[in-house]
């Protein structure tokens, strides 16, 4: 097969190309051709599907997610805002704290260990990228009913993995939830927290600046791991009748994760690293377009040098692959043998596969030839937005109506009834025991975890000689939210902020996954518009901006989607650790008192 | 006299920096050792901390177990250097031979994280000395592959000879043969264990402190000495 | 009676990453053990049949490897019976 | 050049308990799959030479089994040929 590269694409504009393969639509197509004057090469075009796909794009949530910035509340807090891999908040005594929610819904069903354990991975590694220390996990999970077939395979799996990756690495997990609805049943909810401290002149940004410097891939080798991955995964949902989707499965490798890890927090700490970022979905593709499109100038790419796993891979392949374990990095000339020095300590393999230019373009090249010639941003940062229909749906009042009142559900008349309504809230699986669960994860590794199962919230020590310290927690509804998703979001908000609160510390930023149908759907993407709406509105009267988060569409088997669940996580600091407030009854005698009403 | 103990990081150990800061709430300077490094850097003891080096992969600690500090610290450890092995540490030292048996995968086949009731056997060896013969104690526990196995006559000898160091109560977490949750070599410098105390050692963080005795144990062993 | 012995062989699939496999490639060289040029590790399952080992029993244990002692997302399997029945 | 490929197996000695293959064996049944009278599980490593499988490299590998595939206190390895290298 010959190489499609730019001067044949040129050359060739009748080629057929399979776009619509790929996830993109018609006009999606045009508008490559459009902005590059010809037609994309097959590289090309495999960089501009994954990175217009919904899952990297948030083409379709993007025009409410702005609300956040918009309504944010001034907050001397945020020192790095929404727009990075993730937020950055300042807890004080020199130190900043970042954090993020992300989903890993959809490869969770089809192999449910690694998908989970890929999602601990790569939310792991996004908090890395901004230069910190990653110090705690936490999983929100949803599954189907409690007693379904499906269950029993996915809800094992998952939790295996979570524990099999988290626990290798070396992070406590802190919390997170177990609840059970049948909503889920084909489409399980798989979110995971990572917490990440670092001083504040050690916060780094994913930027390619300063013409020659280097750009150097460390970490795993390249191999075909979910290609085609996103697209496929994030725009498609699983359909009943047809047998499972069996795509390609990213393997999670949690050992070179944790080499990954000290590795880069050695390179930060002798401050040889520009710019950094992480290869999640859309791998390569995304790191080198985010970099240089975030950066000053252009870059130049040499895409044969990258260590593969399997050599038959071609160029498309290698810059859509979704090996996990991989990050790229930006390092100045005379920086580079010292980087690839401590690559070498830590057994990792770093290659440098190209430099900035002074250019405007992301240029990259096979064996000498380009295949790869494009403005970064219309890549990264300018793909599609689309202005989705939505409209209350007209069950919605039904619904409501619907809801308990006196008059419809009775409260429970003498010692009976009581008794049955007690045991059926106590015997419902929401309700039991988390520890089958919470027990195969280590919540003691890194001798900081001040709170964690079963407390209502985690709590971390970040510095031991002042106690300071942070609490997270993380919460959401799906029932409140389908039956009113401004005020579900909200709610979840309000729980989470609670939790935090009660533990002793203080309320300050907010990451969020939101977990919803298909966007195409306009009764989804209405419920998708109230809970930002709500979200964003709430933040601004708690005085908590939203710092990051993700969002997680297309939550749904055939026709029939979840409960909207928007999950929330709230980050509290606590100057002095040891005074924070446990939720056990202490000694006898104790008074107890109910606040509200 | 300060006294150095060295803590080992293999690529994977974990629960390295915990032991430090145990070794120094105990009273002594931990000390980090590579394991690509053949020096000991003349500590007076070693460490060999949790975590999943080499992601565990082939059986836990036997890669390891072939890393340049581990010819070091094998020689001296044959010649009276106390040396403890805590969960993944004592992997180690089995797949070294420095102590018999195996450890293998849980009877449960999960990953558990409990806080464990133990007893201590053997109030004797090198680090366990501040401990009384038979007191109970309470430590975190956090392993997939803890289950101690050896043979029939091993055991009976271990048991013989005095060399269980601790073992398991109220539950046996992992299936583990006879309850054991430690044992040590017959000159008792050599303990592996599979609970952490190093967990164990700051009422903030853990379920209590009962876990320092192992590390002013050794403290008082090597000042004495 | 003879007991008959069959074993599943399951395999990660060639083109999914073996990180195990991989780790003892890496640790080989280092202990000596030159000339292994890859390294893949996998599970093997030995089944002791209460009857024959006949094609009808061997099409059930076919069906147990696809089901459930392997998972085919990842995973490849062989089943086959044991020659030297011990 | 035909790569050769070498299979090391490694199970449990008998005398040590098998969780692993016990509870496979009793979710068979349950899963309807019955006649089964015991599961063991071990491990499968699959070794691609660089050179020949001549009998020199055999004894090579039968060392690194014994010294390092295998924990020999609680495992018993076999080292064979695979017939049909493909
Ligand atoms: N998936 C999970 N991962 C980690 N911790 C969890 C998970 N699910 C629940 N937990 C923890 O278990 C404890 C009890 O959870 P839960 O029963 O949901 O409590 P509550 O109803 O008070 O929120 C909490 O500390 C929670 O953080």
């Amino acid at each position: 097969m010959t190489l499609d590269t730019v001067e044949y694409a040129s050359q060739s504009p009748d080629v057929e190309q399979p776009w619509a393969e790929l996830g993109l639509k018609q006009d999606e197509y045009e508008r490559i051709r459009t902005i590059l004057g010809r037609r994309p090469t097959g590289a090309e075009l495999a960089m501009y599907s994954v990175m217009w796909s919904e899952h990297c794009s948030y083409k379709s949530s993007k025009v409410h997610l702005k609300q956040f910035g918009e309504k944010a509340p001034a907050s001397d807090a945020m020192l790095v805002g929404i727009g990075e891999n993730a937020g950055v908040v300042d807890v004080g005594q020199g130190y900043a704290v970042t954090f993020k929610v992300e989903s890993h819904n959809h490869p969770s069903y089809v192999e449910p260990y690694q998908g989970a354990a890929t999602g601990i991975g790569g939310i792991v590694r996004d908090i890395l990228a901004m230069g910190a220390r990653p110090v705690a996990v936490m999983d929100p999970l949803r599954f189907g009913a409690a007693d379904h077939p499906d269950t029993k395979r996915v809800l094992p799996g998952v939790v295996a993995g979570i524990g099999g990756y988290g626990n290798c690495l070396g992070l406590p997990n802190i919390g997170g939830e177990v609840v059970f609805d049948p909503c889920y049943q084909g489409n399980p909810l798989v979110n995971a927290l990572c917490v990440g401290v670092m001083k504040h002149e050690d916060i780094h940004l994913a930027k390619a600046s300063g013409a020659g410097n280097k750009v150097i891939l460390y970490g795993a080798r390249t191999g075909g791991d979910g290609i085609g991955g996103v697209s496929v995964l994030a725009s498609e949902t699983f359909d009943d009748s047809k047998p499972t989707k069996r795509p390609a499965v990213q393997v999670g490798d949690p050992f070179q994760e944790k080499l990954l890890i000290e590795c880069t927090l050695e390179v930060f700490a002798e401050k040889l690293v520009v710019g950094i970022q992480d290869l999640g979905g859309a791998g390569l593709s995304c790191a080198t377009s985010e970099l240089a499109s975030a950066g000053s100038g252009g870059m130049r790419v040499e895409l044969d040098r990258v260590p593969l796993r399997d050599a038959t891979l071609s160029p498309e392949e290698i810059l859509m692959s979704e090996s996990q374990e991989r990050m790229c990095a930006i390092v100045e000339p005379g920086k580079v043998d010292r980087f690839l020095e401590i690559c070498e300590k830590w057994d990792v393999i770093a290659t440098v596969i190209g430099e900035v230019t002074d250019g405007e373009r992301l240029e990259i090249f096979w064996h000498g030839e380009q295949v790869v010639d494009v403005p970064p941003r219309t890549v990264a940062h300018e793909g599609p937005t689309y202005q989705r229909p939505y409209a209350r749906p007209d069950w919605q009042d039904e619904l409501q109506a619907d809801a308990p009142t006196a008059d419809r559900l009775k409260r429970p008349a003498g010692g009976d009834e009581l008794k049955a309504t007690l045991l059926a809230v106590a015997s419902h699986p929401n309700q039991a025991d988390k520890s089958w669960v919470t027990s195969q994860y280590d919540r003691y590794v890194l001798g900081n975890t001040v709170l964690a199962q079963p407390e209502d919230a985690g709590m971390i020590r970040i510095d031991e000689e002042t106690n300071l310290g942070v609490a997270v927690a993380t919460d959401g509804n799906g029932r409140y939210a389908k039956l009113d998703p401004y005020t579900g979001a909200q709610l979840a908000l309000a729980e989470a902020y609670r939790n935090v609160a009660a533990t002793g510390a203080k309320p300050l930023a907010v990451t969020d996954c939101l977990n919803f149908g298909s966007p195409e759907d306009p009764a989804v993407m209405w419920q998708f518009a109230e809970a930002c709406r709500g979200l964003a509105d709430a933040c601004q009267v708690l005085g908590t901006p939203v710092t990051g988060g993700n969002v997680s569409l297309y939550n749904q088997t055939g026709e029939v989607a979840i409960h909207p669940t928007p999950v929330v996580g709230v980050l509290g600091v606590i100057d002095d650790v040891t005074r924070r407030t446990p939720m056990a009854f202490r000694e006898e005698g104790q008074l107890v008192y109910l606040l509200g009403d | 006299m300060t006294v150095r103990v060295g803590v080992v990081t293999f690529p994977g150990s974990l629960d390295d920096r915990d032991a430090q800061r145990a070794v120094r709430l105990a009273g002594a300077e931990p000390v980090a050792l590579w394991h690509r490094d053949q020096d000991l850097h003349q500590v007076d003891a070693v460490i060999l901390p949790g975590g999943f080096s080499y992601g565990d992969y082939l059986r836990c600690g036997a890669i390891s177990r072939f890393s340049p500090v581990m010819e070091t610290i094998i020689a001296q450890a044959n010649e009276g250097m106390p040396v403890l092995g805590i969960c993944n540490g004592f992997q180690v030292l089995c797949e070294s031979h420095l102590l018999p048996g195996a450890l293998t995968r849980n009877d449960s086949l999960h990953f558990g994280c409990r806080d464990q009731r133990l007893r201590i056997e053997n109030a004797a060896t090198a680090w366990t000395s501040d401990y009384a013969q038979g007191q109970e104690i309470t430590v975190p526990l956090k392993n997939g592959e803890g289950r101690f196995v050896a043979a029939e006559h091993t055991l009976d000898a271990l048991e013989a000879e005095g060399r269980v160091v601790a073992r398991y109560l109220d539950v046996n977490p992992n299936g583990s043969y006879r309850d054991i949750a430690g044992i040590t070599n017959a000159a008792g410098n050599v303990v592996g264990l599979m609970p952490h105390p190093e967990h164990a050692v700051e009422p903030l963080t853990g379920p209590g402190t009962e876990g320092l005795g192992f590390f002013t144990s050794i403290l008082k062993k090597l000042v004495d000495a | 009676m003879p007991v008959a012995r069959v074993v599943v062989d399951v395999m990660l699939k060639p083109e999914i990453l073996d990180p195990q496999g991989q780790a003892v490639q890496r640790a080989l060289p280092r202990l000596g053990f030159d000339g292994i040029s890859d390294v893949r590790q996998g599970k093997r399952f030995e089944l002791e049949l209460d009857g024959p080992a006949d094609e009808a029993a061997l099409a059930r244990i076919r069906e147990a490897a696809e089901t459930f002692l392997a998972n085919t997302v990842i995973e490849d399997f062989t089943v086959r019976i044991e020659e030297e029945a011990k």
